[in-house]
Formats: C-alpha cells, sequence, structure tokens
C-alpha cells in the first residue's frame, strides 16, 4: 500500500456502533417522558408503578420482539393479534379439557408458531408479500376464532398457572422476569449468532444475501415462526394474567406492537434495528398510557397523545440518526 | 447563453472552469483543491484509481454535490453551481455510473423527464409529440427501438443507451460520461463512439471517465489524472505511454500483461456439467472445470454467460441436465452450491452483490460466516480483524471496515463483492465480469489473486466482456452463441480472432 | 433468452392479472349459487357500497406507488366525515361541508406529506400517528357522539340518482376517470412514477420530489374528503368511529389489484377491480347467508389467493 | 310457518350478542320459523351494518330482528328495510329513527343507576369510586356511565376518583385499573361499565392484592361465576336471551297477524349472591318466555 492510500484512511471516530448510538439516544427519549411524568404526578416514581409500567409492557414487547425480527427481513406480520386470540382460545380450551397446565402452554406456544410457519410459506414458497400474506392470515385467523368461540368466554384457570401472569418473585413480577430473559436471548440471538447476522443481511439485500450462499428461504420461515411463537408466548401471558380469553383480544395487540418495533428504530425496509429499541418502544407506549391515567387525561385524548407521541420519538430517532452520521 | 458557441478546439478561454474544488466525506478527503478545464469541443478524459474522486468530482460539476469550497467559471465568467438545475441551464448534461431511469415509464417519459411537451389540456403531455421527439432522439445516437417500451424490460445495455439519449436529448454544451461503456457491448460501444466524434464536431465538449486504457488514446484529447483526491496532471494522449499514465495514476508501476503462472499438467475434474438446460434461456451446456484452471466464458452480451453461471450456483432453476461438483451431483439453492464450495460473483453489484446499508466488514463476512464462526455464534471483533485483512489484501480504499459499503467508490464496491468470497474458503470461483469499473491497478491484484487461488487447487469459471483479459489469464475458453456452447478454444487456439469468429451469429 | 423475451408477445393468458380471475370467478359462482344476485339493484347495490372505499382507493393506489402508506385514511375519512356533518348541520349548506370536509382532508393530507417528505419519517410510523391524532380529534369534536339532524342536501348525495345512475357511481366513475387521467396522461402523474421508482432522477431533472410528495398525500386526504362526504351522506350522520380500519380494505385493494410495494408499478384499474371483487364477496356471501365467521376468513382468503395468482404469472 | 327471520346483531366476540342469538334460535324453532344471522365482519362496523342490510333487502327475508350498531347512524338502514316493506324489530339499542314493529330491550340508564345504587348501598354510601367506561360513544355507554353517575350524585359521601375507558376491553381495563390503583391508595369501589372489564378490573386488584366491590353489566356466565365465588359483588342482567326470544316472536307473530306488543322494557335486575340461581343456567338449557310473561317482563 502506498503512503497516500493510508492516509484516506481514517480511523473511526466512535467505538460504539451506530445501534448503540440509536439505542442510547432512545432511552435518553424514555428517561425524559419518565422526568416529565414523575413532575406531574406523584405516584409514577413509585416501585409499584414502575413494576407496573414494566409487566405491562411485556405483553407488548413479546409480541413486538418476534416482530421485530420479521421488520428486520423487510416483512411485516400484521397477523401477530389475530394469532395471539387464537392461541390463548386454543391454549384455554385444552387447560380446561385436560386440567394440566403444562399441556396448554405448549398448544399456545405450538400454535403460534404454526401459524407464523404458514405466513412464512406465503412469504417464501407462494411469494406473496409480506404485508398481504399476513394480512389474509389476520383474517382468516380470526374467522377461525369466532368460529371457535362463538361468542363465548373462557374463563378461570388453575392458580399455578395464574402465576406465569400475575405471580410474584422476590418483589418482582413473574413477567418482567421472562420479558428480562426474551430481551436478553431476543439480543444474543440478532447480534451474537450467525442466523442473526443472516436475518440482517437478508433485509438489506434479500437478492444479494441468496446468492451469497443464505438459506434465504429457511431464515425466513425460521423468523416467521419466531414471531408466531412469540405471539403464542404472549397468549399465555394473557390467558394466566387475564383469567379468560375471548375473540377479540388479538385487535388492540397488533398497532401497540408495530408501533413499539417502529418506536424502537427498526426500520420497515430490513436490515437495521435492534431488539433492544423495541423493549423501549413497548416502554415508552406504555409510559405514555400509563401516564394518561395517572393524570386522569380524558379518554377523548388519549389516541391523540399517543399518535403525536409516536411522531415525536421517531422524529428524535432521525435527527439524531443524521447528527449521528 | 444564446449566442453560437465558437467551434474552436483551442480557443484559449476554457468553456468552463473549475478552481480550487474540495469535498469531505465523514472520514473521507474526496476532493482535495483540485482545478479542472473543459474547452469547447474536446474530449476530455477523466483518469483516476477507484475511489480517487472521479464521480465526485463530476458531482460537483453537475450540481449533484455542493462543494466544500471552489469557484466555478463559464467562459471565464465566475457562475455558481449549486443545483442540478443550476448545471443544466449551462448546458452541462450527465450521464451518470448509477442509472438515474424511472423502471415503470418508457423510453419516451424517460428521455423527457421534467421537459415533457404540454398537451392541449394544462398539465397534460402531448403523447404524439414526446414520442416523436424520443424517436428522433434515438435515431440520432443509432438506437432502433420503440420509444412506449417501458424501461424496467430493456437490459443493462438498452438501459445505458436510453441514459446516453436521454443527455444528449438536453442539447448540452458540455456532456459528462460516466464509465458509459462498462455494460455496453461491441455493438454499442461502437455507436457511442461515433456519436461522441458527431457531438466533438457540433462543438460539444465531452469528459469521459473510463478505466479502459484503449479508450483513453481512441477518444481523448486531453486527460487530467486524480489520485486520492488530487489533481495529478493533465497531459495530452500524444505526449504519454499507457505505462506512464498508469505511474500517475497509482504512483507506481503496473504490470498490466497480467502474468499467469500456468500449470503444466491440469488437475483432477471439480465441475462438470453435461446437458444443463434451464427456463431462462441456456440449453444442452457441457463444460468441465480442472482443479488448478482459469477457463473462460465468452460471447455476446445476451448470449447466456451469466445464465450458465447462475444456473450453475443455483441462482435460477435448471430444467434439465446435471451439474457434478467434486464428484457429487448438486441440484438445489445458491446455499446448498455455496456450501460445497462454489462462489458466484455476480454482474451486477448494487442488486445482486451487496447491501448497500450494511458496513464493508458485514458485506465482507457475510458468505463466510458458517465458516469463520464453526460453533454458530457470531463474533464482532473477529469480523472485523478478517474485514481488514481482505481491505489491506483488495485495497479497498474506505475509512473503515465499519463505513457503509454504498458510500464507497463503485470500483471499491465491486472489490468488495469480490472479497467476501475470498474468506469463505471456496474451491470454485465463478466470476462475471469482476472487473467491470475496475482500475488498472486493481484489476491487475484480483488477477494475481485469482492465479494464487487456483494455484493452490481451486478453479476459475470467468465471463468477460473483455476478451484480451480472456486471452491473457485462461487456461482455456468455451465460446457462447445463442445460449448454446459454440465452441472451445485452447490455450494455443484462445485469441480475440477466434473468440469473434466463434461468438457471432450465423457464423 | 433475454432478448428473445423482450421481444415476443408472451402467452396472452398469463397476462391476466389475478384479481380479474378471481372477479370473473367470483361473479360465476355468484351467478349460479346465490339468487337475486344478477339482478340489477342487487348489482347496482355492490357497485354503490363500493364507492367510499373506491374514493380511497385510488388515493392509496398513487401513494403507494411512492413506496409510501396512508394509516391514518380511515381515521381522516371519519374526521372529514363529522366535519361534513357539524358544519352542514351549522349552516345547512351541504356545499359548505364539503369544502370543510375537504379542507380538513387536504390539511391532514399535507401534514402527512410534509412529515414523510420534509421531516424524512417513514410513512407507515408518520401516517400511524395521524392516524392517532385524527381519531383523537373525531372523538373530541364529537364528544363520542354522533352528530344528527343534518340537512337533506347532504343525504340525497348518497340516494339520488343521476340519468338513472345512482350518484354515487357517478362520482366513482368521474373520480377514476380523472385518476387515470393523472396518473397516465399529465406530466404529475409521470412524476409520481418517479417517486417511487427513481427519486434522484427527478431531482437531477431539475424537480422537487417533495413538493410532489406532499401533494400526493394531500390528494390523498382530499379524497378522504370527499369520501367522508359520501360516508356522511350514506349514514345521514356524522359518527366517530365510522370509517375506522378502512385504510387496510384500501391497500387490500390496491395489493389485490396488483400494485407492487416497490419502485413505482402502479395498476389503477386493478385496484378498481380489487375493490369490485371484496365488495361482491360479501355482497354474494350474504345473499346465500353463509356464517359470519366463514365470511370474516374470506376476505383473507381471496387477498392471499389473488396475490398467489399474481405471483404464479410473474414466475411464468 | 317457515318464515325466515334476518337477525342483525353487532358483533361475533361479545358474548352478549351470542345470547341474543341463541334466544332469537330457540324462538324461531320453537314457532316452526327460521333464522339467518347477518353480523359485520369487523365489530361494529356501521359501512358493513348498512352494506348487510342493502344486500338483505335484496334477499327479501319475512322479517327482520334489528340490533343497530349505532343507534343514530343505523337509521337510514332502517329505512332502507322501511321502504322494502319488511317488517322490522328493534331489540336492544333503541333506533333513532325509522318504523318498527316493536322495541324489546333493557334500559341501559337504569341498569346502570341501579347496579350503582346496589354497590353504593353496599359500601355505606360512602367511599372512593372510579368508572371504566366503555367505548366512547356507543349508546350503551352513554346511558350506562350517566346511570353511573347519577347514583353517584344520590349519596354525597361517594367520591369519583377517575373515569377511565377501557373500551369494554378486559385487558385495557385490567391496565386502566393497576394504573389507577398507583395514584389512588384507596379504592372501595369500581363501576365497570360491562362484566369483561370488571373480571379485568379484579384481576387487577388480585394481582395488588387489593379489595374493592367491583359491578359489572351483561349478566354473563363469568359475571355469574364470579358472584358465586364472591368476587363480584353484583352484575346488571341485560337479559339478551329474552331480548332475542321476544323480538323474534314479535317478528313472526306479526307475520302471523297475531297480535303484538309495541314496546318491551325489560325491568334491570340486579343479579347479585342471593338471586344468581335462575341466571346460573347454560345457555342451550334456557327456555323462551311466553307471550304472557312477556307482560310482565316489562311491557309499557
Ligand atoms: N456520499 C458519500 N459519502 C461518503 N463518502 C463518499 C460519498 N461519495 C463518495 N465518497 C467517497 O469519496 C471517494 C471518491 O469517490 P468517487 O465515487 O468519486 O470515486 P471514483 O473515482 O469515481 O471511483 P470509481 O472508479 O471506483 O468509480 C471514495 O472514497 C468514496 O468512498
Ligand atoms: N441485445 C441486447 N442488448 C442490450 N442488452 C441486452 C441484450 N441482450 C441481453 N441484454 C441484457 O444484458 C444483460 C446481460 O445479458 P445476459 O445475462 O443474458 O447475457 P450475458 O452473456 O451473460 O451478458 P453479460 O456480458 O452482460 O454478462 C442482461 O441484463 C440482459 O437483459
Ligand atoms: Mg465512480
Ligand atoms: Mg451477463
Amino acid at each position: 500500500m502506498t503512503d497516500i492510500t493510508k492516509e484516506a484512511i481514517v480511523p473511526p471516530r466512535s467505538f460504539l456502533s451506530q445501534d448503540a448510538i440509536q439505542v442510547f439516544y432512545r432511552l435518553l427519549a424514555a428517561l425524559l417522558i419518565c422526568a416529565v411524568l414523575a413532575v406531574l404526578s406523584d405516584s409514577f416514581l413509585s416501585l409499584g408503578n414502575i413494576l407496573n409500567v414494566l409487566r405491562q409492557a411485556s405483553l407488548t414487547f413479546f409480541i413486538a420482539s418476534g416482530l421485530t425480527l420479521v421488520v428486520l427481513t423487510a416483512g411485516l406480520d400484521l397477523s401477530v393479534g389475530a394469532n395471539v386470540a387464537l392461541s390463548a382460545c386454543i391454549a384455554g380450551t385444552v387447560i380446561h379439557k385436560t386440567g394440566s397446565p403444562a399441556l396448554g402452554i405448549l398448544t399456545g406456544l405450538a400454535c403460534g408458531g404454526i401459524v407464523g410457519l404458514l405466513n412464512g410459506v406465503m412469504v417464501t414458497a407462494l411469494r406473496i408479500p409480506s404485508f398481504i400474506a399476513t394480512y389474509g392470515m389476520l383474517w382468516v385467523l380470526n374467522g377461525l376464532t369466532y368460529w371457535y368461540m362463538a361468542g363465548e368466554t373462557l374463563h378461570g384457570f388453575p392458580a399455578g398457572f395464574r402465576q406465569i401472569g400475575s405471580g410474584y418473585l422476590f418483589g418482582l413480577p413473574i413477567p418482567v422476569y421472562l420479558l428480562l430473559v426474551f430481551l436478553g436471548i431476543g439480543t444474543l440471538f440478532a447480534q451474537r449468532t450467525i442466523w442473526g447476522q443472516e436475518i440482517y443481511a437478508i433485509g438489506a439485500n434479500p437478492v444479494a444475501a441468496r446468492l451469497s450462499g443464505i438459506p434465504v428461504a429457511r431464515r425466513l420461515l425460521l423468523v416467521y415462526a419466531v414471531s408466531g411463537t412469540m405471539a403464542g408466548l404472549a397468549s399465555i401471558i394473557f390467558l394466566s394474567r387475564l383469567n379468560s380469553a375471548e375473540a377479540d383480544i388479538g385487535e388492540s395487540l397488533t398497532l401497540p406492537a408495530i408501533a413499539a418495533v417502529l418506536i424502537g428504530g427498526t426500520s420497515l425496509f430490513g436490515g437495521v434495528g435492534t431488539v433492544f429499541g423495541t423493549f423501549i418502544g413497548a416502554l415508552i407506549l406504555t409510559l405514555v398510557l400509563n401516564g394518561m391515567n395517572l393524570l386522569s387525561v380524558s379518554a377523548n385524548w388519549q389516541p391523540l397523545v399517543t399518535g403525536v407521541i409516536v411522531i415525536l420519538a421517531v422524529w428524535l430517532d432521525m435527527k439524531t440518526r443524521r447528527r449521528a452520521q | 447563453m444564446s449566442d453560437a458557441l465558437p467551434i474552436e478546439v483551442t480557443s484559449p478561454t476554457p468553456l468552463l472552469e473549475l478552481r480550487g474544488i474540495s469535498k469531505e466525506f465523514p472520514g473521507v478527503k474526496a476532493l482535495d483543491d483540485v482545478s479542472f478545464a473543459v474547452f469547447p469541443g474536446e474530449v476530455h478524459m477523466l483518469l483516476g484509481e477507484n475511489g480517487a474522486g472521479k464521480s465526485s468530482l463530476m458531482k460537483v460539476l453537475c450540481g449533484a454535490y455542493r462543494a466544500d469550497a471552489g469557484e466555478f467559471y463559464y467562459k471565464g465568467e465566475k457562475v455558481a453551481i449549486g443545483s442540478a438545475a443550476d448545471a443544466q441551464k449551462l448546458g452541462i448534461a450527465v450521464i451518470f455510473q448509477e442509472f438515474s431511469l424511472v423502471p415503470h415509464l418508457d423510453i419516451a417519459q424517460n428521455i423527457f423527464l421534467g421537459r415533457e411537451p404540454k398537451g392541449r389540456i394544462p398539465g397534460t403531455i402531448d403523447r404524439s409529440k414526446i414520442l416523436a421527439d424520443a424517436k428522433r432522439v434515438l435515431g440520432t445516437i443509432g438506437f432502433d427501438i420503440d420509444p412506449s417500451t417501458i424501461v424496467d424490460k430493456l437490459g443493462v445495455a438498452q438501459q445505458q443507451m436510453v441514459e446516453i439519449a436521454k443527455a444528449i436529448s438536453q442539447n448540452a454544451r458540455i456532456l459528462v460520461m460516466d464509465e458509459p461503456t462498462a455494460a455496453l457491448s461491441d455493438r454499442e460501444t461502437e455507436l457511442l463512439f461515433a456519436l461522441i466524434a458527431r457531438l466533438k464536431a457540433d462543438g460539444v465538449s465531452i469528459v469521459y471517465i473510463s478505466h479502459r486504457m484503449a479508450e483513453v488514446f481512441a477518444l481523448g484529447d486531453r486527460i487530467t489524472v486524480l489520485r486520492d483526491g488530487r489533481r495529478i496532471d493533465g497531459v495530452r494522449p500524444a505526449d504519454v505511454t499507457p505505462d506512464q499514465l498508469v505511474r500517475m495514476m497509482v504512483g507506481r508501476t503496473v504490470d498490466m500483461t497480467y502474468p499467469r503462472n500456468f500449470a503444466d499438467k491440469p488437475g483432477e475434474v471439480l465441475l462438470q456439467v453435461k446437458g444443463l438446460s434451464s427456463s431462462t434461456g441456456i440449453s444442452d451446456i457441457n463444460i468441465e472445470v480442472r482443479r488448478g484452471e482459469i477457463v473462460g466464458l465468452c460471447g455476446l452480451v445476451g448470449s447466456g454467460r451469466s445464465e450458465v453461471a447462475r444456473a450453475i450456483f443455483g441462482a435460477d432453476p435448471v430444467s434439465s441436465g446435471e451439474i457434478i461438483f467434486d464428484g457429487k451431483t448438486i441440484s438445489g439453492e445458491p446455499d446448498l452450491a455455496a456450501r460445497r464450495g462454489i462462489a458466484l460473483i455476480p454482474e451486477s453489484r448494487k442488486s445482486e452483490g451487496l447491501a448497500l446499508l450494511r458496513s464493508v466488514s458485514d458485506n465482507l463476512v457475510v458468505s463466510a460466516l458458517r465458516k469463520l464462526f464453526p460453533s454458530g455464534l457470531f463474533d464482532q471483533r473477529s469480523a472485523q480483524r478478517t474485514s481488514d485483512g481482505l481491505i489491506r489484501q483488495l485495497r479497498i480504499a474506505t475509512p473503515s471496515a465499519r463505513q457503509t459499503v454504498g458510500l464507497l467508490s463503485g470500483g471499491n464496491q465491486q472489490k468488495v463483492v469480490i472479497g467476501k468470497w475470498l474468506a469463505a474458503g471456496s474451491k470454485l470461483f465463478i466470476f462475471d465480469e469482476p472487473t467491470r469499473g475496475i482500475d488498472i491497478g486493481a484489476k491487475s491484484e484480483i488477477f494475481a489473486l485469482i492465479d494464487r487461488l487456483v494455484a493452490e487447487g481451486a478453479a476459475a469459471l470467468m465471463i468477460s466482456s473483455e476478451q484480451v483479459e480472456i486471452c491473457h489469464v485462461c487456461d482455456r475458453a468455451y465460446v457462447m452463441r445463442e445460449g448454446r456452447i459454440a465452441g472451445h478454444l485452447t490455450r494455443n487456439e484462445l485469441t480475440e480472432e477466434n473468440i469473434v469468429r466463434l461468438g457471432m451469429h450465423h457464423a | 433468452m433475454r432478448e428473445a423475451a423482450v421481444v415476443s408477445e408472451p402467452n396472452p393468458l398469463q397476462r391476466i392479472p389475478g384479481v380479474a380471475i378471481v372477479l370473473v370467478l367470483l361473479i360465476a359462482l355468484f351467478s349460479a349459487i346465490a339468487p337475486g344476485f344478477l339482478s340489477v339493484a342487487n348489482l347496482s347495490n355492490v357497485l354503490v357500497q363500493s364507492t367510499i372505499l373506491t374514493m380511497l382507493a385510488l388515493p392509496m393506489t398513487l401513494i403507494i406507488m411512492t413506496e409510501g402508506l396512508d394509516l391514518s385514511m380511515g381515521a381522516v375519512l371519519t374526521l372529514t366525515s363529522l366535519c361534513v356533518a357539524i358544519v352542514s348541520l351549522a349552516t345547512k349548506s351541504m356545499l359548505l361541508g364539503l369544502g370543510a370536509g375537504l379542507l380538513v382532508g387536504a390539511a391532514f393530507g399535507t401534514v402527512n406529506g410534509w412529515l414523510v417528505a420534509i421531516l424524512g419519517i417513514p410513512p407507515f410510523v408518520a401516517t400511524l400517528g395521524t392516524l392517532g391524532m385524527a381519531q383523537g380529534l373525531s372523538l373530541i369534536v364529537s364528544d363520542g357522539q354522533s352528530v344528527v339532524g343534518i340537512p337533506h342536501s347532504v343525504r340525497d348525495i348518497y340516494s339520488a340518482t343521476l340519468l338513472g345512475v345512482p350518484v354515487p357511481i357517478v362520482m366513482a366513475l368521474v373520480t377514476y376517470a380523472a385518476f387515470h387521467g393523472l396518473l397516465y396522461h399529465t406530466r404529475f402523474g409521470t412524476y409520481i412514477f418517479a417517486l417511487g421508482g427513481n427519486r434522484e432522477a427527478l431531482r437531477y431533472a431539475g424537480l422537487s420530489p417533495n413538493k410532489l410528495l406532499i401533494a400526493v398525500y394531500a390528494l390523498g386526504g382530499a379524497m378522504a374528503g370527499i369520501a367522508g362526504l359520501l360516508m356522511t351522506a350514506r349514514m345521514n350522520s356524522g359518527h366517530p368511529t365510522a370509517g375506522l380500519g378502512l385504510e387496510f380494505d384500501a391497500i387490500a385493494a390496491v395489493a389485490v389489484g396488483g400494485t407492487s410495494f416497490e419502485r413505482g408499478n402502479g395498476w389503477l384499474l386493478g385496484t378498481l377491480l380489487g375493490v369490485i371483487a371484496v365488495g361482491v364477496l360479501r355482497n354474494g356471501l350474504n345473499l346465500i347467508s353463509m356464517p359470519s365467521s366463514v365470511q370474516v376468513a374470506s376476505v383473507g382468503v381471496l387477498v392471499i389467493v389473488a396475490l398467489f395468482l399474481d405471483g404464479l404469472r410473474s414466475r411464468a | 310457518d317457515g318464515e325466515t327471520i334476518a337477525v342483525f346483531t353487532k358483533n361475533q366476540t361479545n358474548p352478549f350478542f351470542q345470547t341474543v342469538r341463541v334466544g332469537a334460535d330457540n324462538m324461531a324453532k320453537a314457532l316452526n320459523a327460521k333464522t339467518l344471522q347477518y353480523i359485520p365482519t369487523k365489530p361494529d362496523s356501521i359501512p358493513e351494518q348498512l352494506s348487510q342490510i342493502e344486500d338483505v333487502v335484496v334477499k327479501k327475508p319475512s322479517a327482520i330482528v334489528f340490533t343497530p350498531v349505532d343507534y343514530k347512524a343505523m337509521v337510514p338502514g332502517v329505512e332502507k328495510i322501511n321502504e322494502a316493506k319488511i317488517p322490522v324489530v328493534n331489540i336492544t339499542d333503541r333506533s333513532a329513527g325509522g318504523k318498527f314493529l316493536s322495541f324489546v330491550g333493557a334500559d341501559d340508564y337504569s341498569l346502570g343507576l341501579e347496579t350503582a345504587r346496589f354497590l353504593l348501598k353496599t359500601l355505606g354510601g360512602k367511599g372512593n369510586i372510579v368508572i371504566i367506561e366503555g367505548v366512547k360513544g356507543s349508546l350503551t355507554n352513554v346511558d350506562r356511565v350517566r346511570g353511573f353517575n347519577d347514583a353517584l350524585k344520590e349519596n354525597a359521601g361517594a367520591k369519583l376518583l377517575a373515569s377511565q375507558p377501557g373500551n369494554y376491553q378486559r385487558l385495557q381495563a385490567l391496565q386502566v385499573m393497576e394504573n389507577l390503583m398507583q395514584s389512588n391508595s384507596q379504592i372501595d369501589g369500581v363501576l365497570a361499565a360491562n362484566d369483561a372489564m370488571a373480571v379485568g378490573a379484579i384481576e387487577a386488584l388480585d394481582g395488588a392484592n387489593r379489595k374493592a366491590q367491583v359491578i359489572g353489566i351483561n349478566g354473563t356466565k363469568e359475571a355469574i361465576d364470579a358472584i358465586k365465588s364472591g368476587k363480584l359483588l353484583a352484575s346488571g342482567d341485560y337479559n339478551g336471551f329474552a331480548q332475542g326470544c321476544l323480538g323474534t316472536m314479535m317478528a313472526i307473530r306479526s307475520l302471523r297477524s297475531q297480535p303484538v306488543i309495541g314496546e318491551i322494557v325489560l325491568k334491570p335486575t340486579v343479579i347479585t349472591k342471593d338471586n344468581f340461581q335462575p341466571f346460573d343456567v347454560p345457555l342451550e338449557q334456557r327456555t323462551c318466555p311466553t307471550f304472557e310473561d312477556a307482560g310482565k317482563l316489562g311491557a309499557k
């Protein structure tokens, strides 16, 4: 190498990766919201409320973490909410019929996973764009669930099973432990395994990924199956938390999950984002609702405030990202 | 600007002059105090290594980039070029290295984008006029095609011709062409050269960027050489030899004969293709590649060479025939071929080769993940180390392995595409136009690298439109015509003449 | 060879888009099994029912062609519908109501465009945010109540006929013709292709992609305003949740109609066929009294089948 | 005999409407008629129900039993039915316009009022109360919440801490309740606008190991179970089953030129642990009231 070429190569300015910087800014945004709420409401900073927020965020996070992987591959899964509903209803029935929570949990996870796998098949083998495939799946699942439940509600589950969603261990709610575990697993999977790397590569350019020898179809199947299985997990948490299930529980879960992923900095164009960001996204959304409840904001204003926060969060993200570049 | 241009090649005042242009990107000083002048009616060659700043200088010239420092003079008067519109007003048109066509509009709409003839109803387009105008422009460059064809349906070469038509249609006084022939076949290249001659006669100035020495001497009136963002020299073709030019570009001597250590005895058969056909238009392909060999695959553009490469790699479905690699039949997706030890360096780096938004390092290790991290656990540091090695080995000009690959210059991107298979430990390398857009220095290094790979027991199948290269480096070559193998040339028979003869239609 | 493929016409059967096949099959099926399906009254029903969605799906096609998305359309429609109701109630004038609806719709569209083009927020997120805002504003201006008692002139828009053709159908046809002309015959239409296909090309041509993008989104908002008038006329009232979720129906219709989400490739007629296919399916299933859970699933199946057929075609 | 009755309900997800549908089916079977159920695929979708009316009018059923998804916005739909001269009975939510043979429904306002009164009586007329509202703008919610508030006004000792939306959704109610418990250390009573939200609130209280009296409305099976186990104080009986039965009965009777009752507003019943037995019967085993019962149940 000549000297002149060497001059052109300047060492990187920061040892932090772009992802780390973005996550940092997002954490800052969440803390900012916390600070505002702490000033406005006395009860916000209590330990009880913080655990409360974490526990509420966990449900969104479970759904959103699987979804993050899908979005990383430049896909989308609109069926997660409907998947939660169906899985919860089927798992609930199994627990009722067999009396075995373990069997119910397995069924719920399996049901979610199978639905996810079917999404994956539509996207890979049938080559239907994921947005449309999972939108279709959403309606198919709704139809199935409506038919299966016939307007009934399942309720009343064994106390042991209910511990998963509402129990405590050493003063912390059990869903919070689960949240930490899956945050860890998700982050490790995405950042520290070659599968994770391959998923980022697929999202960034699927054609190039295929020609680089990545088994694109298999990885996509995996990703959709994981997303479905996480929806299955969410359904179990839901079931044990609310002690009941009905056909329409999924409807209000999908858009918040997608919003959490996007606020978390994952790009819909694929290849950019982190699971940790999604966690913060879920946290921000939960904080906003928690704050509005604590401050008794009128119901009429809640969608408006949420909408503004979503835009603000992403805009701040864009700002900081530009500056960081 | 309405006054007629003096058609005077030796006019003392330059038509356009750039003085002291500097442009810095994070971590890269792309242009450093560069001055550059274009005289009326000349073809001005702009040369330099990959990443030297040629494209950047032209983007400054046409208003796509805003320079950090520097001044512009048009016919001796100071002007400002702050946007593409400013440049257009001065009569500057550009044929970019990356296409600027809209895929789902037709040829006519693309040529006149933003300058559509107005229809009777306000806001509408005069459809018959735009088609007629397009037909006329296409006629002047000798490109015979229906102007209402949708651009997405065109091949690379045809798109390049539309790009040229688009620039011509602006009646520009200064026409910038950034590696226009990289995607053209011989026939279109001839058309282009004829066109350049005509434009020159009309007093149009042309700035021409190319890595092909032959073109430099065939077309150029003057040469400016850039190196690492600085202007090194300006010369006339008559006053220099190719060797001297190359030394100016790279700052050292480069052996341009691509030396090869041909093995005395070819190794065992590594790849055997029997009666391969595919719906992409190739049929009954029979090819054999042995260890230690570089086998060429030549033919005209569109003769199906890329399709053969893709079919062997599993990228296109095979309708009949057999591919035996390393003693075993393979059939399936590219991941299978890759795992068995086949590497494909595809022809289109942007759409097929790179994840443009990811880092250089990510792109360099992506094919080698399984080999580098057999446990399945990925480690960023070790990936970085591997890529640093490749960056050094391939002399990829980048501020760091963390740089986004889409920000590299065209040639350096191509090096990354090649580099990613080096770490994977493949046995057979299929190169599809590996040197497209690569500078002369890098070219000889890449050939040296391929030579080393095959000497160590690998093999290569190489597609190239530059027959000189094939003749220099290949042990033997297959020539394709209309989707079939038209002939086979041994080392002794391998001449440009023979390749053309076998590859011609109705030979 | 690829060169040959450009010249020779592919098998004409392969060029028929999935949505057309599906539509023909549906019509044939329901003609056979659903009594009354082919009656003029029923077919007119189907078309009238499809008009509001058409008004949303046409601009949605353009927005999707720019590699964008507008999730706020349903909520904005709801808000404009309320505005139409409130203003026409207060002024007793249909036109003023329409004006208010158009204004509010265009304002929201402009905000969407501004967020996407100037602030660079991804369309999905930006319009998810404005969805919340429009929904919130709907609740706030109506306090969660229906707005009733609006003048008859508004209602007549939906129920009147022109030369025997229901006015909503006339409006939809005019809108389609206008959009067709706009997309395929004007400079603006050309630039829409470029917005999705190659934004750089626009910039080099000396045009401002940002202004164009804002215009496209504003157009979408304005159309939601017109659709809001139809919705109000249809319900003879304004309601704070009436149009929620319609944006997904519109997006589904666009996708079923063969518009791809990449590189600015759109097909307006396909969108129209997509809207009608969804309408025919719902109507036919109602006529044969299909259990509701099957109806729910059927829309999903329709979407998947149409896209699957398209996929088959593009691979062949 | 053999009449077809088209039954319109709001959605397939709320258990309440399932009881309405089963009631209608039971009655139709008993009278040798058959029902066709029309339910929007998107819960409570106004445009969809309007379309369904238009489609059904083409089919010309003998009569229609109709629950509007919105009592004001569906008026043009009812007018379409009237124009087509199909006899129609209004059930559950009273339509703001159109001509009906008969109305069968419960009075949301008095349901809200009575259940809230019961709760306040249990609390001795005082205490900290929160309201969890249903979907903004829906008739049931407006009237129920109005009833809640009026009951609160009657008791000067009761203090309303917050009135927040749970959108008739269990999860949302649970989270709202969890959040409210953070800012309010003492909550004595919870007025939920439906049973699902009431049960959600109970789960939240259980989770925090706190106690409060909770009431819901609708008298669903899970509410009865919760009343039995002492977790839920009471639920207002909305009696969808009877509404379905009677609505269908009136429609068929009118087709057969038998006398009908123009308006039946079921008296509010507050289901408590003292009177739940008659409500604790599986849906399939319930029997429809007779025409004579209808009068007693609340004809006006
Ligand atoms: N937008 C950008 N952001 C960051 N760096 C850039 C950008 N554009 C160009 N560069 C850098 O500027 C340098 C000059 O690039 P340029 O594209 O001008 O090279 P070039 O001479 O055209 O090379 P080639 O022959 O490979 O096309 C390169 O190091 C490149 O990575
Ligand atoms: N006659 C032609 N003129 C211009 N472009 C063509 C022509 N035929 C094919 N093309 C386009 O040129 C590109 C290369 O063609 P193809 O891959 O079929 O043949 P090839 O022999 O591999 O050519 P290449 O030299 O480009 O590798 C394709 O994008 C194709 O669409
Ligand atoms: Mg360049
Ligand atoms: Mg090729």
